[in-house]
This record gives structure tokens, sequence and C-alpha cells, in this order.
């Protein structure tokens, strides 16, 4: 090795160094270029397909569209939803499949949007809810329908 | 008592690298011989986060098999759901749309840039610079916000469904991807002037864990790191999927076959992966974003077999079809296993610091290894 | 090599092999005690080179096991399928590791999941399943774990 | 006005009339210890939060922001968790050098801490041979990580401890020979007579460029002589997890990290005595007006505020860099840094013989 290669072996060494230094001191001196979100106070603005967890929308008569097809069910990879189904007695005195209760395990869930491709008459979505931590793991298990509610007229 | 189990018969010290290490990023466990500081023999012990996909599948449907693949290469979700996918409709010989097709290759390109974005802090942080991490984060952020957008989802998507994808593209998302590229241009210098000019980072890259062409093949070593050892390998180009083979891009080759060469691969490649987006972003066709399929899919008895290029390597599915609406056998040939399989080879008579540099640039998703 | 001309060579090695054309590429049908044989002139033929083995597993038919071999050549670029029955209550065949070493893992990998004896390869432990793993084999039709069953 | 060195004189002052001598001298002695490990608490305070602040913002996040004003107490919150913590032992432990080398660390760092003048006339000990002194003590750091490394009996530790051994002693060599070069111009060994010495203008300004790179080869061996990025081997967590104190928790694990602390500290506060002028205002040449503003921001700012200067260089350093491999660590000081400190403390020697320095 030459004296000379020796001596612009260093020069250049340190000289990248101080291109990487002159990167860090930019980013030391512009606060701006500061990306941290401040999480629980100020809240992440979720797009509307995300996927957080599954709902049945009711309308303000308590009425949902959900037939009890189980093809949710039978879509879910993870066995998380179950329908659990009745039958009703319609007015005509005819018996006709309702729900009962949708059980929705989000423990079992992960949220690969089968079930509500799946769906044939929209009863289910996906909302925007993230924060789902809780004490217990029963609180997980959640009955969709809302108590009460029935079939919104129309839907077959 | 001490000096007896601290050390082999030889004279050699055993340690533990993992399951539990900040280098390994994950639960690999590696059970390295050392002599001083010296190499001697790496061997992994696998499966500590193997759940068995490959059996799982064989229980769910071909729409519902794909969403597990989304949890093997973590960081190539959208790539693994593509092999799945494009396997499915091969056996059942769909043709998809073109619009679901350019999405397809835009969804994928942008992950492989998110994933090489990853792993360029990640290693930057094992060989001790920990600023690159944040600074590649920042990029791979806008990613996770584009895909949020579109697919619902930032890691684990499952967008591809087959025969086309799950939703149209968000109104947002043509811009977006536009306002990335340019980020990305914008700030893709500073990554050479942080870490890939820096002299430290040269003299940990250069000339450690070399890898010849002939071993790479031997090996299986495919995706940058093979191509870092002058193999070319990628999948896009030889046997290319979707409409690969109308896109201009580079295949980027190193031959130097060391960790710097490999790092050289990754670095390029997603200035090939932006390139092959900037020519889809504004010409996605018009139509359907799906083509039409039965609702419950049945496969000819048969086998087929897919191979992609993800960000880690060739991803091979190979689906058995006995007919009926669940798989018969699949197996997934995941780029990482195959990839870890050298390490041993590469890393005796180095450092162990240079280990960290192997595994590095080998980027190595330990749920993709064990799947 | 078009798949034509990879049979004929294949016929002119082994003239006992079978060969089936639907899939994607050319599968090959051999005994357990001919496929080291058939791998070495696929391997090392100048007109084959098939130095790539991309992918290497087993499927569990109940009755019997085929190990399955997919080769590539990186320079022709031309892909052959190889499979080889194998008896389920005794597979035994002889390992391809010396010529393909990723061959290693992957008939590991095989071992544990399959219960597939490679005969010569050089280090034949578990790699997946955890240490005093016995007999049971993962992959295998007839597996049941009630112990771990996740019961919906 | 008041300075440290007034109000130690009024103190002096007052304790002489109200005791006899001895009572006098064990008092200040009582004091001086209190000084010193309330200055180590506030050092230890101080600077990780610098530390996590400086870390923060070059890596474009906010940093600490949650506990007291800006986040300003976060590392008070901090000691008070790792204060409750327990600390263990393991079991195939050495558990006396286990216990033992967390405060040998300490006790190094607050040795060091007698020569160092902190004001104009300020000092605990001036003593004629304070460079003296301060290599030999520091030197002594290095048992403290080996003792910890190898009683920890762990693997990782003990790698961690010999890399740190091999480093240490070579690096001090460096490190010695670039303050010896200052020695060599200013022709004493006394940290007082040095900071005199520069009363016309501090070392690095007065143009000499022997003197420049003394100062960079000391910036750069004094970085690896406490173990910092990007030459923190023997705890380089990606391969060593943490190296040395791999097995220590709670307050030793603490004392482990005030200590390191303490002696970047130290070595920032030689480093600004012996290259920046210690207390020394800056002056230029006859600007009259200026030199006399600058005289006026009390002697205590100028040292802190240069040590801090060199704190935030080593701490910039560590944040940008990623950390060398063993070997060639060994590589840059056996076969760049020493030949080239030597060649330099020729020149300077060079120069001193003939009175070329100014």
């Amino acid at each position: 090795m030459s004296i000379g290669k020796y001596i612009k072996d260093v020069f250049s060494g340190l000289w990248s160094l101080v291109v990487g230094l002159k990167r860090t001191l930019y980013y030391f001196t512009h606060h701006k270029e500061i990306i941290t979100e401040q999480y629980p106070e100020t809240k992440p603005v979720l797009p509307e397909r995300f996927k957080g967890e599954v709902v049945m929308p009711h309308d303000e008569k308590n009425e949902h569209r959900c037939t009890g097809c189980t093809a949710c069910e039978l879509a879910c990879p993870n066995g998380t939803i179950k329908v659990i189904t009745k039958f009703d007695i319609t007015p005509e005195g005819k018996k006709k499949k309702a729900i009962d209760k949708l059980v929705y395990r989000l423990e079992l869930c992960t949220m690969c949007n089968l079930c509500i491709e799946a769906c044939p008459s929209d009863a289910i979505k996906m909302a925007q809810t993230f924060e789902h931590s809780v004490y217990d793991r029963s609180q997980l298990n959640k009955v969709l329908n809302n108590p009460g509610s029935k079939i919104m007229d129309g839907v077959e | 008592m001490i000096e007896e189990s601290f050390t082999t018969a030889e004279g050699d010290l055993v340690i533990n690298v993992g399951p539990q290490h900040p280098a390994t990023h994950g639960v690999l466990h590696l059970v390295i011989t050392l002599n001083g500081e010296t190499i001697k023999k790496v061997e992994p012990h696998l499966g500590y986060i193997h759940r068995s996909i490959e059996k799982m599948s064989e229980s769910l449907t071909y729409r519902q098999f794909i969403y597990v693949t989304s949890r093997m290469d973590y960081l190539s979700a959208h790539i693994n759901n593509h092999a799945c996918a494009l396997c499915v409709e091969k056996g059942l010989q769909i043709e998809v749309p073109g619009r679901a097709q350019s999405i397809r290759i835009i969804m994928d390109e942008l992950t492989r840039i998110a994933s090489h974005e990853l792993w360029w802090g990640a290693m930057s942080m094992d060989l001790g610079a920990f600023t690159p991490f944040f600074h590649a984060f920042r990029e791979r952020e806008v990613i996770n916000e584009i895909m949020e957008e579109t697919c619902g989802a930032r890691l684990t998507m499952n967008y591809m469904v087959p025969g086309g994808v799950m939703a149209d593209i968000h109104p947002n998302f043509q811009r977006r991807v536009k306002d990335f590229i340019t980020l990305y241009k914008k700030k893709i210098h500073e990554y050479d002037e942080l870490i890939t000019g820096n002299i430290i980072f040269q003299n940990r890259m250069k000339n450690v864990g070399y890898l010849s062409s002939e071993d790479a093949i031997a090996y299986g070593v495919t995706g940058p790191a093979g191509r870092g050892s002058g193999v070319s390998c990628d999948v896009r180009k030889h046997s290319p999927y979707e409409i690969y083979d109308k896109l201009e891009f580079d295949e980027v080759l190193e031959t130097a076959g060391d960790s710097f060469a490999r790092y050289l691969v990754r670095i390029r490649e997603m200035n090939q992966s932006v390139r092959i987006i900037e020519q889809l972003i504004d010409n996605i066709p018009d139509g359907d974003f799906q083509a039409k399929t039965k609702a419950v899919l049945k496969l000819p008895k048969g086998e087929f077999y897919q191979r992609v290029e993800t960000a880690r390597g060739e991803l091979g599915v190979y689906i058995v079809s006995e007919g009926g609406t669940t798989p018969y056998r699949i197996k997934y040939r995941s780029p990482g296993f195959s990839n870890l399989s050298a390490l041993d080879h590469m890393a005796r008579g180095s450092k162990l610091g240079d280990l960290v540099a192997m595994m590095g640039t080998l980027d190595l998703v330990i749920p993709d290894i064990d799947r | 090599m078009q798949q034509a001309e990879l049979k004929d060579i294949i016929t002119e090695w082994l003239p006992g092999a079978t060969f089936d054309e639907n899939g994607q590429w050319l599968n090959v049908n051999v005994e357990p005690k001919d496929l080291h044989l058939l791998a070495v002139k696929l391997r090392n033929h100048e007109h084959t080179q098939f130095d790539y083995c991309f992918c290497l597993t087993c499927v569990d038919w109940k009755t019997h096991l085929t190990m399955v071999y997919h080769l590539d050549s990186t320079k022709f670029r031309h892909q052959v399928v190889v499979k080889v029955k194998l008896d389920a209550a005794k597979p035994e065949v002889e390992t391809v590791s010396d010529l393909w070493k990723t061959a290693d893992f992957h008939e590991r990998e095989v071992y544990e999941m399959f219960g597939v004896h490679f005969i010569n390869h050089p280090d034949l432990r578990l790699l997946i399943l955890p240490d005093g793993w016995e007999g049971k084999n993962p992959l295998r039709k007839n597996f049941e774990d009630p112990i771990n069953m996740i019961k919906l | 006005m008041w300075s440290f060195s007034h109000i130690a004189d009024l103190l002096h002052e007052w304790l002489s009339k109200t005791f006899n001598p001895t009572f006098t001298l064990i008092i200040e002695m009582v004091l001086a210890g209190v000084a010193v490990i309330g200055l180590f608490a506030a050092l230890g305070l101080v600077l990780v939060i610098m530390e996590r602040k400086v870390s923060a913002w070059i890596q474009i996040r906010l940093g600490p922001n949650r506990v007291g004003p800006k986040g300003m107490f976060q590392s008070l919150a901090d000691t008070l968790k790792l204060l409750v913590k327990e600390g263990m032992t393991p079991d195939g432990a050495d558990k006396f050098l286990f216990n033992l080398a967390p405060f040998i660390a300490m006790i190094v760092a607050m040795l060091l801490m007698a020569p160092i003048a902190f004001a104009n006339n300020f000092q605990f000990w001036d003593m004629n041979i304070g460079v003296l002194y301060i290599s030999a003590i520091s030197s002594i750091s290095v048992i403290s990580i080996l003792m910890a490394g190898w009683a920890s009996n762990n693997k990782y530790s003990l790698m961690g401890a010999m890399r740190s051994g091999a480093q240490i002693v070579s690096y001090e060599l460096s490190a010695g020979l670039s303050v010896l070069s200052v020695v060599v111009l200013t022709g004493s060994l006394s940290l007082n007579d040095i900071i005199h010495s520069q009363e016309n203008g501090w070392w690095i300004f007065k143009g000499h460029l022997p003197i420049w790179i003394s100062f960079i080869t000391f910036i750069i061996a004094v970085t690896a002589e406490t173990n910092r990025a990007p030459f923190d081997l023997a705890e380089a967590e990606s391969e060593l997890t943490a190296g040395f104190h791999t097995e220590y928790s709670g307050m030793k694990f603490a004392l482990f990290f005030l200590a390191e602390y303490v002696n970047v500290f130290i070595v920032c506060a030689i480093g600004a005595t012996l290259f920046l002028g210690g207390w020394m205002p800056f002056h230029i040449g006859h600007l009259q007006a200026f030199n006399h503003v600058m005289d006026y921001i009390p002697s205590s700012v100028w040292f802190f505020g240069k040590t801090f200067f060199l704190i935030f260089v080593i701490m910039w350093f560590r944040w940008t860099f990623p950390r060398l491999r063993i070997d060639q660590l060994l590589n840059l000081e056996w076969k760049y840094l020493l030949p080239i400190s030597m060649i330099n403390l020729l020149l300077v020697t060079l120069m001193a013989i003939m009175g070329w320095h100014f």
C-alpha cells in the first residue's frame, strides 16, 4: 500500500462519514420533518375501507338485513361466525326462518373480509374500530344483531 | 463445573443466537460454534412459530386458504396471496381482466418496495445504525397508508382473490401512488448518504458472506440474495406471470456475491419497482376488477404449480387437487427456507459480527421459513 | 429442451420410466432405486443440466407416498418433475442432497413431516419439530393430535 | 460576580473562621464528596434525557414528551423505576465480583472528577500531573467491565468483556498520544497550566494542523474508550444482546449505565480542557468589545458549554454510524490511528523544539 493511497483512503473514509453526519444534522435541526403521531390525543383517521371488526348495521326501526342464510358462516375460514336461527311465525301463519343470534368471535377473526364478500343481502359490514383490547376474553364474543331486532321488509 | 459446561471438548464456545435475540427479528434459533470470534458452524433450529399452514390449507376451500398465506412472509403478503390466486386461476383456467392484472402488479411492486425499505432499516439497525430504521419507516408508512385505503389493511391485506382483486382501487389510489413516487425519488439519495457510502458500512459488508453463483444455485438461493451472486433468478423475467413480460424493467444483477452485492441489488431493485409502477399507474385499463367465478370453486383433478417472485425470492405454490372444494395437498416453497440453508456455508470462517450482516442481507423473515 | 426431447433422453437412460404430460411440465415417474441414477444424469448431462431443484416435497396418497422433485435448469430454462412412488409403511429413498444442496433442508422437512427415510443423507435429524418428537408425522393424512386440537 | 470560585472561597473563609483547620478540611472533603455525587446524579439525568432527545430529533421522532414539561423528567421516572426493581444475581455467577463490578465502574468515574477544572479557580485537586493521573485512572475502568463479564457466567457477557478489554487497551494508546501533543506544546502536565496556556487562543484555533489531527484522533479514541457507538462492541446488542451487562438488572444496571454517561462527560471535559481552552472564554484577536462581552459570560458556562458540545458530537456519531467489527476496530487503531498520532506527535515535538508554535 503506497503512502498516497493510504492518505487518500483516510480522507475518502472520513469524507463518507462527514456526508452521513451532515444528513443527520439536517434532521436534528429541522424539526418540521418530525413524523411522530401523538396517538391517544390525535386519533388516526381511518379510511372507510379499513377492516376493523364485523358489525351488522341496524336502521332506526331496529331492523337488519340478515336472512340467516349462513353464507358468512360457510365463507369464514376460522369459524368466527356462528348463525343461530329460529322460526318466526309470519302474520299469514307461515313459519319463516330468521336469525336468533349471530355470534361473532372477534378473537378468531383475521379481518379477511370473506364473510362480507359472501353475504348476499349486505347485512354485515366492516367497521373502522381498532381499539379492541378488553380485560376478559369473553367480552370478545359478540352478538351482532340487537336484541329484539327483526329483518327488514323486502329482504329475502 | 462452570468451566466444563462453558465449552465443547475441542475448546469451542457454543452459543445460542435466538430463539429470542435482537438480530434474528423473530424466533430463529441458531446454534453457533465459535472459536474465539470465528464461526466454525451455524446450525439453524427451526419451528418456533411453525403454524402448519400447509396442513391448515388442506381443510380450507380455495377461496379461504389465500388469507393464511399473508401470514407466511408477512412483508410480501400481497405477493403470497397473488401466487395462490394465480395457482387457483391456473387450475380453473380463469382469464383475469386486464384491470385486475395491472392493479395486482402495482400492489406487488409497492409491497416489494415496502419490504425492501423495512429490510434496509432493520439491516442497518443490526449493524448498529439505528437512525435508518426510522427514516425507512417514514417512506414505508406512506405505502402502508395507500394499502390501508385500498385494501383495508396495512400488512395482511387478503386483497387478491381467485379471478382478480377483492375491490376496485380507491379513487385516491393513483394520486397517492404518484405522490409516493415523488417522495421516494426525493428521499432515496439519503439512503446512500446515510448508509451505502459510509466507509464503516462498506467495510462491514464487502467480502463478507461470500456465496458463489454455483453455490447459490445449488442451495436454491433466490431473489436479491441469489442475484447478488450473479444468478439470473428473477421469476418475473424467466417465467413471467400476469403482464410482466410486457413491462420494461431490468433484472438487477451483481456478480460480487458478497453482502454488499446483495445490499446493492435490493437498493436498485426498489428503483426498478418504481419504474414498473410508473409504467402502469396511468395506464390501468378500464373494465372489471374481478372475473366472474362460481361461488364454490372446484379445481379439476391434477397438479398445479405457480412460481412468483416475492421480495425475498422465488415462492412456489404447489397444489395437488383431487377434484374437491379443498386442496388435497399444498406445498409452499418459501424463499426464506432455501436462503437460510446457505447460511452455514456462508458463515463458516467469518466473525460473529459478520453473521449479523449475512442474516441481514439474506433478509430472513422467520414466519416465511417456518410456515 | 422440449418435452418430447426430454422424454426421449430420459427413456434412453431409464427404459422403465413412465411419463405424464398432462400437467404444466413433463412428469417422470421412476422407481425409488432408480431415482439417484436419474438425478445424477439430469443434473450433470450436458443437454439437461438441471442444476436448480426449486421444489422438493412429498404427497401422502394414503396407500402410498409420492416424492416430487421439481427441477429447473438455470442455463436452458427447462423444467421437469420427477416423481417417486414410495411404500407408505416403510418409505425409503436415496437422498439427492449430494447433487442439490438445497435438498438437505427440504429432505429433513419431508423426513419429519412424512417420515420418509433418506438413505445417505448427511444429517437426517428433526429440523422444525421439537426435540423428542416421536413417530407421528404431521403432514400425513392419518395424523391426529387430540390434545392440541382447537375445537370451534 | 457570583462564580464557583467565589462561592468556594466564601465557604472556605466561613468554615475556617468557625472551625479549627482539621475539622474544616474534613467538612470540605465531605462537601466535595457530596458535590461529586450530586453532580453524578444530575449528569446522569441530564445526559440521558439529552441522548434521548438528540436521538429522537435525528430519527425524526419527538422523543420523551409525557413526563414533566417536554418530557424533561423522563429520566427521573426511569431512575425511580430502576431503583425499585429487583436486582437479580444469576445462579452460576461469582456473586462477589458480580456485585462489585458496577461499583468499581462508578468509583473510577468518580476519581476522574478530581483534576477537572470546572470553572476559573475551581478544581477539586489541582495536581501537577493531572493529565497523567487521568490516563492512569481511566485505564482501570476496563477492570470493571472484565469483572462484570467474567462474573456473569454468561457467554455473551464474557465475549463482550473480552472485546472491551482489547478495545480499551488499544485505544488508550492513541488517546494518550493525542493528549501528549498538547502536553508537549504546553510543557506541563497540569490541567491548570494547560488551560492558562490557551489564554490567547484555544489550541484548535491557533491554526496548528497537528493539533487538529490530534483533536480528531482524540475524539475517535475516547469514543472507543467509553464504548460508545460506533465502537460499542462490548455491548453490541445485535450480536451479543447486551454484552457485559446482559445479566445486570435494576440499580446495578443503572450504575453501569450512569458510569457510561459520566465517562462520556469526563472525556469530553478533558477534550474541552485540552483543545478548547477549558473555562477560557472565546476571544478574537484585538476586538476588545467582543472580548469583554465574552468575558462577561461566567467561566463555568464556558466549560459546560464546550463539554456539552463535545458530548453532542459523540452522541451525533452514535446515531449516525453503523458499528465496526472487532477486527476492523483493532485495524483502525493499529493501522491508522496509532501511526498517524505517532507521526503527529513527532511533528508537534519538532514544532515545540524549533519554537514554531505560538
